[in-house]
């Protein structure tokens, strides 16, 4: 397989991230990673809720 | 009525007792089928008692070389008969250790030889032949392992030409050695008999020494051996051995001509094969591959409800391979979530002196995969924890994807890198990148900075180099 | 006019020259001011030479136990001058290849005092007493370091009341020798000191030895201690030492009553004091706080152009913090892009035998941080390769968040776990959870895979116990 065709479309989140997403329901799609090539991560599951998730 | 289970495990290596033991976990009623010693090859003949003996190697070479550490040492020898039975004692006590495992977890352990049956039987012999059947409701998971490989050229006598088990077990040390296959029980066994004084040669087919390896890890072990005193010959194969006088006449086809060696012993270690035979794949229609049973990615073989795992099936031979594969095996026969191994991320690692560690694609193979690369290397040289230690041998070596940072692979030589390349399989599994291994501190002094110092040196941003 | 650079360091030790090197490989043009040793407390007098008398020692017992590997040695003994000076060797080489690495790097080296003085200058006075003025247009970063910490009740005479820096190279080995403090410096000396024949006495004021980790870990060095020869007291403090004798006469308060102690020697190993005297604070303005130099997350100080790291400011006294903090202080100087260091991923070693290396929460700090966890335990009494080794002491301990699975603490006692603790550092730098730490294929046999034993222990999923 080519080594050139990941990372774009699909969303990259830390295990811990996604667990915590998991539980309080958030779309890791709506979420901005914050760490290395935009790896969604603790931090911006956390501040994600604590904005108005009213939007949705 | 044959007695029921829901799962029969027939073998209990590294493979088999886990598989029992996850599935026993699971709420199933196990019965585990051993036809020699509880634990397999791993841990009566192969991984435990050779890394026994390894040790002993090392602290005799501590010993001779004490001077250098500030320690006095009048006189000193190994006592090859204590140092063989100190292996064989280790061994043992972690067969006895399965036995207890087995019984903490209920599983019922039947001695005799297993053989596939019918649906879902187990037909075992025991070993005064008598012959009962039992039912696996579940499912049979056959993990009956491999034994070493004999060449045409290379016939096993089992007293001058010789096989891992021998060489674990001799009753006297040669004087001289040849080693067919460096390999990681070759380069072994090149190490511990090399430590105790016995004039070791190594022959390999292959162009490099540990021929799996990066070659920059080939050419540092065959740097390393040179300095122990081991002579080896890549691009070279044995073409016969003569054992009809006192030791063995080993003509050896090198690139530079015909080569005659005189050993007391020749050591075989050039593979393995499956054990495949009597054990009713023919008689179930279970399908073989090249002589390993052949299974999908859930173990499952050819024919419904029997299972395989381990160094009877295709995949690295490796104790750990088997340990997974047999866990991910008994959850998917107990229905239990589970997830397929991923075997681009396994481990391997000879426990010679440097050690050998490593994980993920060679720099040849990344190149090959059409991989940008990043390399970097740390020399052990430059680390203040090697200093002190007196082992300035080696390195490590790591290759990143250029375009996103992916990590993907290590390569280690020197001292205690087998317990240092967990970090990179973990971080792979994780899916690290570059980054996050740059930002992650490392203890100061250790050997494991040098994963991170290697990391720097393939971004330019190298501080100790 | 005096000479110019971006960016000044003063002080050479693991937290500044990495500072100098990270700012230089960003453009900058760089100079570091040492006034005794490149390399610092680290390389000349802490980390590195240490861990050479550590291995010395190690080496030793090796050959006190040479016969439970089956190697026989007639007559043994260490040589102290012979081990003292490997140590003072190791650590001159070290510092040589700082000196290396600066002129590499374009580095100016100013060997003398250094100042800070007026707005982003350093004075430097050299041996002779001569002052120079140094302009830094970026910044100047005060890396000075630390020195050992005098009680009011042990006052260092040098001779008899020792601090490390003598403690590593006294001229005779004391028969006996009492240790204050049982931090990682105070353990490792005990160890170095017992291993060599010294009776050896720690005394410890806090409830536990090595009072910063896991109560676990320091219940397993104690047992460890005593089977070593050493005697441990706990809940003590070194009411008085009395060397107008020939040796020392040392009054200590214990649980169980006043003892009194005659040795030869005192070691006073209860923490440091920064250095933060004569080095200009005061006529900048630069602010202490608890004798340390106050920072903010990027190492500001107070007054704009100055910083500080390593430990001349707050947060653990370890060589790999330093140099974490310097990186991170030098990129931001450069205005290159980087992030704050996490001090809640930070591991801590003590070089002993066996081993101790943890990171992140305790089993007590977890649950007073109101975590609900899961806690695993995997004796390597259980592994095969400590079996092997003959290092069947200690464990590995892991602890989880429940509900999550996230990845809290770990905590390792045993042969070679301070190359083990790298794998949780990063795995915990990448957002693990349990799930991942199970599905990595740890190599067999290998005290690592003890961390996977652990994580299977804390879920009930444990194969091997
Ligand atoms: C010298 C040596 C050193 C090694 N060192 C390492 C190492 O350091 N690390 C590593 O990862 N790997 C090492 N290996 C490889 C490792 O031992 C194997 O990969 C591992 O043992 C395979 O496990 P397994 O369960 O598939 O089979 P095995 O361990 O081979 O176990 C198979 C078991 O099945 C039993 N059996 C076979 N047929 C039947 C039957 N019909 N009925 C009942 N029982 C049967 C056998 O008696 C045996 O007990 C080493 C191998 C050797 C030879
Ligand atoms: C015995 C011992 C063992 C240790 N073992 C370990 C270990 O195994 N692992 C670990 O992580 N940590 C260990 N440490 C701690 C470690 O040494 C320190 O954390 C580390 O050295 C701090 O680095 P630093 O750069 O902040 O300061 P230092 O290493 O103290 O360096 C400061 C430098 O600044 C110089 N300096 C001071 N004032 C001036 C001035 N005015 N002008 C010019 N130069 C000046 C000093 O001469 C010195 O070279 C150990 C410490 C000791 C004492």
């Amino acid at each position: 397989t080519a080594a050139s065709s990941d990372a774009s479309d699909r969303i990259k989140a830390s295990p811990l991230a996604k667990r915590l997403a998991d539980e309080k329901g958030i779309d890791l799609s709506k979420v901005e990673g914050s760490g290395d090539n935009g790896r969604i991560v603790k931090r911006d599951v956390d501040e994600f809720k604590a904005a108005p998730a009213a939007q949705s | 009525m044959a007695q029921t289970y829901d799962v029969i495990v027939i073998g209990s290596g590294p493979g088999g007792y886990p598989a029992a033991i996850r599935a026993s976990q699971l709420g199933l009623k196990v019965a585990i089928v051993e036809k020699e010693s509880l634990g397999g090859i791993c841990l009566n003949w192969g991984c435990i008692p050779t890394k026994a003996l390894l040790k002993s190697a090392q602290v005799f070479e501590y010993i001779k070389h004490a001077k250098d550490y500030g320690i006095n040492v009048s006189e000193s020898s190994a006592d090859f008969g204590a140092v063989i039975k100190r292996s064989r004692g280790v061994a043992e006590g972690m067969s006895k250790g399965v036995a207890f495992l087995m019984k903490k977890n209920k599983i019922d352990v039947i001695m005799g030889a297993g053989k596939a049956k019918g649906v879902k039987t187990v037909e075992v012999t025991d070993k005064d032949g008598k012959k009962v059947d039992y039912t696996a409701n579940k499912g049979v998971i056959i993990a009956t392992g491999a034994r070493a490989r004999e060449l045409p050229n290379i016939k096993i006598d089992g007293q001058k030409v010789i096989e891992y088990r021998k060489a674990m077990s001799l009753e006297k040390q040669p004087k001289s050695l040849l080693v067919v296959g460096s390999g990681a029980i070759g380069m072994e066994f090149a190490y511990v008999y090399a430590a105790m004084g016995t004039k070791v040669t190594v022959v390999e087919f292959m162009p490099n020494l540990v021929p799996v390896e990066d070659e920059d890890i080939s050419k540092e072990i065959a740097k390393q051996y040179k300095k122990l005193g081991v002579d080896t010959y890549v691009n070279s194969s044995v073409e016969k051995v003569d054992t009809s006088g006192e030791g063995c006449k080993v003509l050896v086809k090198t690139p530079s001509g015909e080569k005659t060696f005189e050993v007391d012993v020749v050591l075989s270690a050039a593979g393995i094969v499956s054990n495949i035979e009597n054990i009713g794949l023919e008689e179930t229609g279970i399908k073989t591959d090249k002589g390993k049973i052949a299974v999908n990615e859930w173990y499952e073989t050819s024919v419904p409800g029997f299972y395989a795992i381990g160094d009877c099936t295709p995949g690295p031979a490796l104790a750990h391979v088997a340990t997974a594969e047999g866990i991910i095996c008994a959850e998917k026969l107990a229905g239990h979530k589970t997830e397929a191994l991923d075997y681009g991320n396994i481990p391997g690692c000879t426990y010679c002196q440097p050690e050998i560690a490593s994980v993920g694609f060679t720099e040849k193979k990344a190149r090959e995969a059409g991989y940008d690369i990043k390399v970097g290397k740390f020399p052990f040289m430059a680390s203040g924890k090697a200093s002190a230690a007196g082992a300035k041998e080696g390195f490590v070596k790591v290759i990143f994807d250029a375009k996103y940072g992916e990590f993907l692979g290590a390569h280690m030589i020197g001292m205690n890198v087998t317990e240092m390349i967990a970090e990179v399989v973990v971080a792979r599994k994780l899916e690290t990148t570059s980054h996050e291994i740059l930002r992650s501190v490392h203890p100061h002094p250790t050997m494991s900075e040098a994963v991170k110092g290697a990391t720097e040196a393939a971004y330019g941003e190298a501080i100790d180099l």
